[in-house]
């Protein structure tokens, strides 16, 4: 079942567009989105919560645009999780976390509190006297407190020592609603996601079932971005293809940096289906080979 | 290269490192890692004497110069010169006003060497940049080319000893890549020591030879890399593996 | 290409630098030459010159321009009477209608054209007809004839003093009517100095050269040139005039005029002026129409200390006429009385025991002398539960606010075109419609007819006269108690100690006649 | 970059609409008459109507202010009721005398005020930076006003060390006449070599420059200093601390030019805020400048003058914000991306 | 406009950086003290010209002399604190209330209406304060009311710009997304977030700017278009002395000195709080 879909979607600021044409479905199980830095995956999450208005395309929450719907139901429905300056510095946690409620129901922040496995007298906290690891269970406290049935993600973790980091997934795995999860580490996307994106210079280059796409990558980026993770005690990482090159401005974003690129890049791929996958390159073929 | 024995730091009294033995040998390579705050940096940084109105006691000896008793003249010759320092934000570290190649060309007058263009082109070549990019600002270049500019940096100085504080945690893990290469090419074929901090235990596990564990200030574990992360003895790196996914 | 400043100005001949070697910017003011290469230097505090044709102007440039022009006759105060300029004599009939001038012979306009009876008529028909400025004073002229080359007659509607009126400082210029040029370029009079060089903005904005045409002729020790030299500042002014880097100062503050005095390269000359204070009280409308009221207004000025304050820079007056004038009146010195103004306020229903009353008033911004009778009197004030508020305004702003009759107390200086007193009596306090300078807005009857008579009575019977103008200042000052007159300012000039000559005459305010000045040894 | 200087001068051409508009604005809210300003305190009623029909006033608000802007382009300021010539004309006499003090003030301020931050941030928290900035916070908070009639007084009158007043010795205007180019006396004594001119408007140029300076010199100081601590904490100053390099050319070298940055925005600011600030030393000092005009004009409630010195002290603000943009390009070459 | 370190007030206000800003408060203190406790600290009525005695110089009885009609200096120097402050508070509090409105609208809102908002403000600030408020000062009558709205007139927009610089960067931090996404409506995230948050620069910068404002009115009134006779103002009696300085100097020195020491305490205590607040400097 998709809760949220955009459909053909063009975003950017002050009428420069960084996410182009994207066509993308958050269904059952868990969305991974990933994508170097800048290739537009918090542009796109915005663009899901209403935060950012589409200047071309739609996002639909079930049979209407997100424009013509009920907000107010979409907001309790849509819920963030972000890392930066997530909480208001000048007010206590526990405030933050009521913002939502109704006067009647502000004694939920207590349950909140511990259902994210806190201490509730922490809610008389102001969020510098909190742990970076706390305070992100504050912020998923204060998203459940309407009840959502989704939950966008733009890279919750990813700040946090490894440790914490691990215990704050492990939070996230064990909640029932459904989650769009932006990150750039593959590992967290194995683990928290079904179905898996991959967005690069502002385009979804590869998706499908995540276990498929990191097993065999179809995409030379998803290649590249899968060997370049360090394993531990494993052979240093490798570079492959030229990784500074920026994101080419026609025809195939990726063909400057792309060790296999013809002249055939200089068209623009369109997405297509390899092997279950939707792939936007003219040699995925070549690429599952190497794989 | 690099030899320190009892080394404590603090801040208003406060120890934040304290380091009873580090050891860095040509051509050997050794990491610190540990989560935030642990005191990583503050190591790196008192090993070169720049380290603001910190408390540091014990020895530290640096190419042979003793750090804490040097007076501040022969510190500066050894900082660049023989042991060169690759820190984490790519681009903050570069001055915004000045051109790559008038960086070099200044350091590298500054402590009498080569300052000749050809002799900046070879050592950029060297860290695979094009020798093009001296005529650059630094917000013209891309973060994984400032981490190997500063590399290049170090080559061009004939430095020794390379300390990386996080070299590449603000980087993608395909420029990640791009420059762990550089840096593991340049101890091979150079003979460069190399003394890497970093919280990302997997990276470190790849290159180090020697890995010190650290956390609240302290070091908990040290040894050689594979036996550390083969059989951890401390509980808190025990925790940090489990953690990797 | 570039343009020399000064231009029109005639550089002396480039005996030292014209453009090579460095003199090392020593003043060169202070370079002693030959007498008549010395320039004289005035400092006035404001703008030189703001209109050029002398049959309009009616400001700042009288200074200038009495220089350059030249009337019929020119009033000498220490006399008090009037003597010969363009023309040598007159005679008037013995009603006072018919005024025959004889006009001097040889004289040359600046443009080259020779005075005679013709030109005079021009000019003056010409000023008449401009209607700007002091024109007015022309009124009572019907008629004008050239009888001959030298002889000019007038034929007037009502008696008048015509030589008095010809004497004045402004719109009784004598010019060669085709050479008028608004633009300061040429002069078209007949005095001794013309143009040098005009530059509105700098701070030298005005040169004068001698006119070597001049009738009069020209001595070695007197000045051929006379520079402007704007300076806003008193206290700048009085250092440069220490310096020797100008010669005259119009005017200082008691402080500093009680230094010059006793400084060596200084001389000071004091003298009584024409103009002086006037507080006119709203006769019409307010609180102040009450008569009690204004006379407790009168009384509650601290004339004496005001005086006092004003340290010379003026004296108390008596009664509106200054001294000098026909018509002054002595034995009018006014005096604080509280108490009695207190009584008066009492009866009138204020005071401290009744009700807080608000007056307003209007006096001229940046006027010291002014916020000096505003700070006494607002105080002396509160201590009877009166409350002044007082509004310091630009003239015209001031002046608008007064035609509308929008304040209770209108403060002002006057002064008359011409030395006579009838100025006061007909323009501040004869009744009008539309009040122009009838600011206490009075409207008596009596007063007006008396008023009509006067001009008559000087042109016949100055004893006469005399009697009229102190019976009037007895009904506006005292039973009507429409002005109080703090004082009369007083003249305190200062210039360098080696110039000679120098008269003050307060007809022709802040005018130095130049020609008449010589350098010392 | 074209784009954004196309952009920029966009913007400053709506500025100036706006301050065209906030002027008139302004000016037509003066109780006093202009007429009457115009025409003279003794002025006969005909004289004043023909006063007011010379002005337009009138017409109805929005024709005037359509005609107003409408001579503003044409170059036509208005005549001032007090000098009765063209308002423009004045300004042409006046402004370069402000700009002769002005700039040389920031001259000053620049040549001064940058080496002391420098050196007040090389020895920070020591002696020679509180002295600096005791020394700059005095600067910017000492009354201008107040402190030419001091400097006046005890280097002019008492000690006899500067001329007191002016522009320059008014009697070489006979002795050796300046030829004008840019009317900026002291630049065309240049030029054409008049050194009589020149020495003599150097020397009277001292005090009046010093007492503008204060406030200019005092911010650059501060606002040096505290870019270059700042600067000097970032993280590149740590590498060319690590590459050897001593703190003294490490702020001189690579800290001194992004430093600049602030400072210079900071300076087109300065910039205006003298001029204005001239306006209470010209008086004093007789200097024959924008501000004397416009301290006369107010007095006398010249509305035309007054507009005239507001929109051109506007203007110049702007323009110099403009210049100021585009050299930050050249000091900071980030700021070029923008 | 850079953007702005929102440092929570309350963790480092109590604690100022040096000694230098401590002796800028001590002044306050001292200034704020003097001018409070004018009727009774002063030894004469403050408004009672006595001719006969006017100019005398410094002595026991009158520690700073007397002015041109016989009034204390010293009385009129301690009232003419109380204009002083006023006139800054004032000020400030009308600037910034209507500066912080706008702009925090501005800033938060974004797009047009910020733009629109930022065009005025860049109109207003293309005139130096000292010069629209001249031009004020001549259109109003002369008073220290309208000493207050005239540089009020031009000191809102640099409130406006800053807290629409601030606002803008505030309404981009994940909390206001959240009050957002939690369907809260906008006018409450604004009192709620935006204007608490923006409130830290805006302060440092009210202690930054009141001694511009002290000097601003000062000069206004000497100019004599500020406050009038017989109010007790220090820039007033700079003007009134102004051409006895050579002679009796008493009666410039020391109100300007009044004012050079009010003016240089608030700007050493804004410094101080600014380096104690707000690291990273707000360019005016
Ligand atoms: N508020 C903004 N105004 C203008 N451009 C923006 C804004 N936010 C982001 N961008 C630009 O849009 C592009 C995509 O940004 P986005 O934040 O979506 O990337 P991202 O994939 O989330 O990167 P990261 O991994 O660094 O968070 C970038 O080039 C960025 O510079
Ligand atoms: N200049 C300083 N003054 C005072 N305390 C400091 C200073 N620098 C660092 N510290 C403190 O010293 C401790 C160790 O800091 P350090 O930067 O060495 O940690 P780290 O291990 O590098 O952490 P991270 O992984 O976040 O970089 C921290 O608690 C930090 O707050
Ligand atoms: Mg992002
Ligand atoms: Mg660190
Ligand atoms: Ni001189």
């Amino acid at each position: 079942m998709t809760m949220l879909r955009a459909e053909s979607v063009t975003l950017g600021y002050a009428r420069n567009p960084v996410v182009h044409d994207v066509t993308l479905d958050i269904t059952e199980g868990g969305v991974g989105l990933i994508g170097e830095s800048g290739s537009g995956k918090t542009t796109l999450a915005r663009a899901f919560l209403g935060l950012l208005t589409p200047m071309s395309g739609n996002i639909w929450y079930g049979d209407q645009t997100l424009k013509k719907s009920d907000l107010r139901k979409f907001r309790k429905d849509v819920q963030p999780v972000f890392q930066a300056e997530a909480l208001d510095p000048r007010m206590r946690v526990g405030t933050s976390i009521a913002e939502a409620l109704p006067r009647a129901a502000r004694s939920r922040v207590t349950e909140l509190l511990e259902q994210v496995g806190l201490d509730p007298d922490l809610a008389t906290r102001r969020p510098h006297q909190l742990s970076g690891g706390q305070r992100q269970r504050v912020v998923i406290a204060r998203a459940l407190a309407v009840g959502p049935r989704l939950l966008i993600l733009d890279e919750p973790t990813s700040a946090l020592d490894v440790t914490v980091q691990a215990r704050i997934l492990d939070l996230l795995a064990s909640l029932d609603t459904e989650r769009l999860l932006i990150t750039h580490n593959l590992a967290v996307v194995e683990r928290l996601c079904r179905t898996s994106h991959v967005l690069f210079a502002g385009r979804v280059v590869e998706s499908g079932p995540t276990g498929d796409l990191l097993a065999a990558p179809a995409h030379p980026y998803t290649l590249a971005l899968r060997d370049a993770v360090p394993k531990l005690g494993g052979d240093p990482p490798q570079a492959k293809g030229r990784t500074e090159a920026v994101p080419a401005a026609t025809g195939c974003a990726y063909r400057l940096r792309c060790p296999l690129a013809v002249p055939e890049c200089e068209r623009p791929p369109a997405p297509r289906d390899v092997q279950g996958r939707q792939v936007a390159c003219h040699r995925a073929e070549d690429v599952l080979g190497v794989t | 290269m690099i030899e320190v024995r009892d080394l404590q730091v603090r801040y208003g009294g406060r120890l934040v490192a304290d380091v009873p033995v580090l050891d860095v040998g040509a051509g050997e390579c050794v990491a610190i890692v540990g989560e935030s705050g642990s005191g990583k940096s503050t190591t790196l940084l008192a090993l070169l004497g720049l380290t603001e109105n910190a408390e540091i006691s014990g020895q530290i000896g640096v190419c042979g110069v003793d750090v804490l008793t040097a007076s501040p003249r022969a510190l500066r010759e050894i900082r660049g010169a023989r042991a060169a320092l690759v820190m984490q934000s790519p681009q903050a570290a570069l001055g915004p006003a000045t051109r790559l190649g008038v960086l070099m060309r200044r350091a590298l007058k500054l402590h009498g060497r080569d300052a000749s263009g050809a002799n900046m082109a070879k050592a950029v070549e060297e860290v695979l940049l094009d020798r093009e990019i001296l005529r650059r600002y630094p917000h013209e270049i891309s973060g994984g080319q400032a981490q190997r500019f500063a590399i290049a940096l170090a080559i061009a100085l004939g430095a020794e000893v390379i300390l990386a504080d996080e070299p590449t945690s603000a980087l993608d893990v395909t420029v990640q890549a791009e420059v762990v290469g550089v840096l593991r090419r340049l101890r091979e074929e150079r003979g460069l020591a190399l003394l890497l901090v970093s919280h990302d235990l997997a990276l470190v596990s790849t290159i180090a030879d020697r890995v010190l564990v650290m956390k609240d200030g302290a070091v908990v574990e040290s040894g050689p890399a594979a036996g550390v992360l083969a059989e951890p003895s401390h509980p808190y790196t025990r925790e940090l593996l489990e953690a990797l996914p | 290409g570039g343009q020399v400043r000064g231009a029109g100005g005639t550089p002396e001949p480039a005996t030292s630098t014209a453009t090579g070697t460095a003199t090392g910017g020593q003043p060169a003011a202070t370079r002693s030459g030959q007498a008549n290469d010395t320039t004289f230097v005035y400092a006035p505090n404001l703008d030189v010159v703001t209109d050029w044709d002398p049959a309009t102007s009616y400001s700042n440039e009288i200074v200038a321009l009495s220089n350059i022009y030249e009337g019929l006759t020119r009033y000498n105060s220490q006399t008090k009477t009037t003597e010969p300029r363009l023309a040598t004599e007159w005679t008037s009939s013995g009603d006072g209608k018919e005024w025959t001038f004889k006009l001097r012979q040889n004289v040359k306009f600046h443009s080259g054209a020779t005075l005679d009876a013709e030109a005079a008529k021009k000019a003056i028909e010409r000023t008449i007809e401009k209607k700007g400025g002091a024109a007015y004073i022309w009124d009572p002229v019907d008629k004008i004839e050239a009888v001959d080359a030298g002889t000019l007659k007038f034929t007037l509607k009502y008696a008048s003093p015509l030589d008095l009126i010809a004497s004045s400082g402004y719109a009784a210029h004598i010019y060669d009517v085709d050479a008028v040029d608004a633009d300061g370029k040429k002069t078209a009079g007949t005095g001794p100095y013309t143009i040098d060089s005009w530059q509105k903005g700098k701070e030298t904005e005005l040169t004068l050269k001698a006119y070597e045409g001049y009738w009069g002729g020209w001595k070695p020790e007197q000045y051929k040139k006379v520079a402007f030299r704007v300076t806003p500042e008193i206290t700048t002014a009085w250092q440069l005039l220490q310096r020797g880097e100008v010669n005259f100062v119009e005017r200082l503050n008691p402080q500093l005029f009680a230094q010059a005095g006793t400084t060596q390269a200084v001389q000071t000359s004091q003298s009584p002026s024409f103009q002086n204070l006037l507080v006119l009280f709203n006769t019409a409308e307010g609180p102040a129409k009450d008569v009690r009221v204004r006379q407790a207004l009168q009384l509650a000025i601290d004339y004496d200390g005001l005086a006092g304050a004003l340290k010379g820079a003026g004296l108390k007056a008596s009664g509106l006429v200054p001294q000098g004038l026909l018509g002054h009146a002595t034995g009018m010195e006014p005096k604080q009385d509280l108490a009695k103004a207190q009584a008066l306020l009492a009866e009138a229903g204020y005071g401290p025991d009744n009700p807080e009353l608000k007056l307003s008033m209007t006096y001229a911004q940046g006027d010291e002398d002014q916020k000096l009778l505003v700070t006494l009197l607002s105080s002396a004030l509160t201590k009877m539960n009166v409350t002044l508020q007082a509004k310091p305004m630009t003239w015209s702003a001031q002046w608008d606010l007064g035609k509308k009759q929008g304040q209770d107390i209108f403060v002002m200086y006057w002064y008359p075109d011409y030395p006579d007193a009838y100025s006061w009596f007909l323009n501040v306090f004869k009744s009008a419609d539309k009040p122009q300078f009838n600011l206490s807005y009075l409207k008596n009857g009596d007063i007006d007819s008396a008023i009509g008579k006067l001009p008559e009575l000087t042109a016949t019977d100055k004893a006469m006269a005399e009697r009229e103008y102190g019976e009037l200042q007895k009904k506006i000052i005292q039973e009507e108690a429409a002005v109080a007159v703090p004082y009369v300012q007083t003249y305190q000039r200062a210039l360098s100690s080696d110039v000679r000559g120098y008269v003050d005459n307060p007809a022709y305010p802040n005018v130095v006649f130049f020609y008449d000045l010589t350098r010392a040894g | 970059m074209l784009r954004y200087l196309a952009r920029r001068l966009g913007q400053a051409l709506l500025v100036v609409a706006g301050v065209v508009v906030l002027t008139f604005v302004v000016m037509r809210l003066v109780p006093g008459d202009p007429a009457v300003a115009f025409a003279g305190p003794k002025a006969t009623p005909e004289q004043l109507a023909e006063a007011r029909a010379r002005f337009g006033l009138d017409d109805p608000l929005y024709v005037q202010l359509v005609n107003y802007a409408r001579d503003l382009v044409s170059g036509d300021w208005g005549t001032s009721l007090r000098t009765r010539q063209p308002v423009r004309d004045d300004l042409y006499v006046a402004f370069p005398a402000s700009l002769e003090l002005v700039g040389t003030a920031l001259l000053i301020a620049v040549v001064a005020g940058i080496p002391i931050g420098v050196l007040a941030a090389r020895f920070k928290t020591k002696f020679p930076d509180f002295g600096v900035r005791v020394g700059s916070m005095l600067a910017v908070s000492v009354p201008v006003f107040w402190l030419a009639l001091v400097l006046q007084t005890v280097f002019a009158t008492n000690l006899g060390w500067f001329p007191i007043a002016g522009e320059y010795d008014s009697s070489l205007d006979r002795t050796s006449p300046l030829t004008l180019w840019t009317n900026i006396t002291i630049v065309d004594a240049l030029i054409t070599g008049n050194w009589p001119i020149f020495t003599s408007t150097l020397q009277h140029l001292v005090l009046p420059a010093l007492v503008v300076a204060a406030y200019p010199v005092g911010v650059i100081a501060q606002m040096t200093r505290a870019a270059l601590i700042e600067e000097s904490g970032q993280d590149h100053a740590r590498l060319e601390r690590a590459l050897g390099f001593g703190e003294t050319s490490i702020l001189t070298k690579f800290a001194l030019r992004p430093a600049l940055n602030p400072v210079l925005s900071l300076i087109a600011l300065v910039f205006a805020y003298a001029i204005v600030n001239g306006f209470l030393v010209e008086a004093v000092f007789n200097w024959p400048g924008l501000g004397r005009y416009a301290v006369e004009s107010i007095r006398s409630l010249d509305t035309p003058a007054i507009a005239g010195v507001t929109l051109l002290v506007a203007l110049v603000y702007v323009l110099a914000n403009l210049v100021v943009d585009i050299l930050q390009g050249f000091v900071d070459p980030r700021t070029r991306m923008r | 406009m850079t953007d702005v370190e929102t440092a929570p007030l309350r963790r480092t206000l109590p604690r100022l950086p040096d000694r230098f800003a401590a002796l800028g408060a001590v002044l306050i203190v001292l200034v704020v003290l003097a001018a409070i406790l004018a009727p009774w600290l002063a030894p004469y009525p403050v408004d009672e010209p006595k001719p006969l005695e006017a100019l005398l110089p410094p002595s026991g009885a009158h520690w700073f002399g007397t002015d041109q009609v016989g009034r204390d200096v010293l009385t009129r120097i301690l009232y003419g604190g109380r204009t002083s402050l006023f006139i800054a508070v004032a000020v400030l509090a009308v600037s910034a209330l209507v500066g912080v409105a706008l702009g925090v609208v501005a800033g938060y809102a974004g797009g047009w209406l910020r733009d629109v908002i930022m065009r005025v403000t860049d109109v207003f600030l293309a005139f130096p304060a000292l010069l629209l408020s001249l031009a004020l000062a001549v259109v109003l009558q002369p008073s220290v009311n309208t000493v207050i709205l005239a540089i009020a007139v031009t000191w809102w927009p640099w409130y406006a710009r800053l807290a629409a610089s601030v606002a803008a960067s505030i309404a981009t931090r994940g909390y206001v997304d959240a009050a957002r996404c939690l369907g809260v409506p906008a006018p409450l995230i604004i009192l709620r977030h935006v204007v608490p948050n923006s409130l830290t620069p805006v302060l440092v910068q009210l202690s930054l700017d009141a001694g511009g404002v002290i000097l601003t009115s000062a000069a206004l009134s000497y100019l004599g278009l500020g406050a009038q006779e017989p109010t007790a103002e220090w820039g007033l009696m700079v003007q009134q002395g102004q051409t006895l300085f050579t002679t009796n100097w008493w009666v410039v020195t020391f109100p300007g000195l009044a004012i050079l020491v009010t003016a240089f305490a608030f700007n050493v205590l804004g410094e101080g709080l600014r380096n104690a607040l707000d690291p990273r400097r707000v360019v005016k």
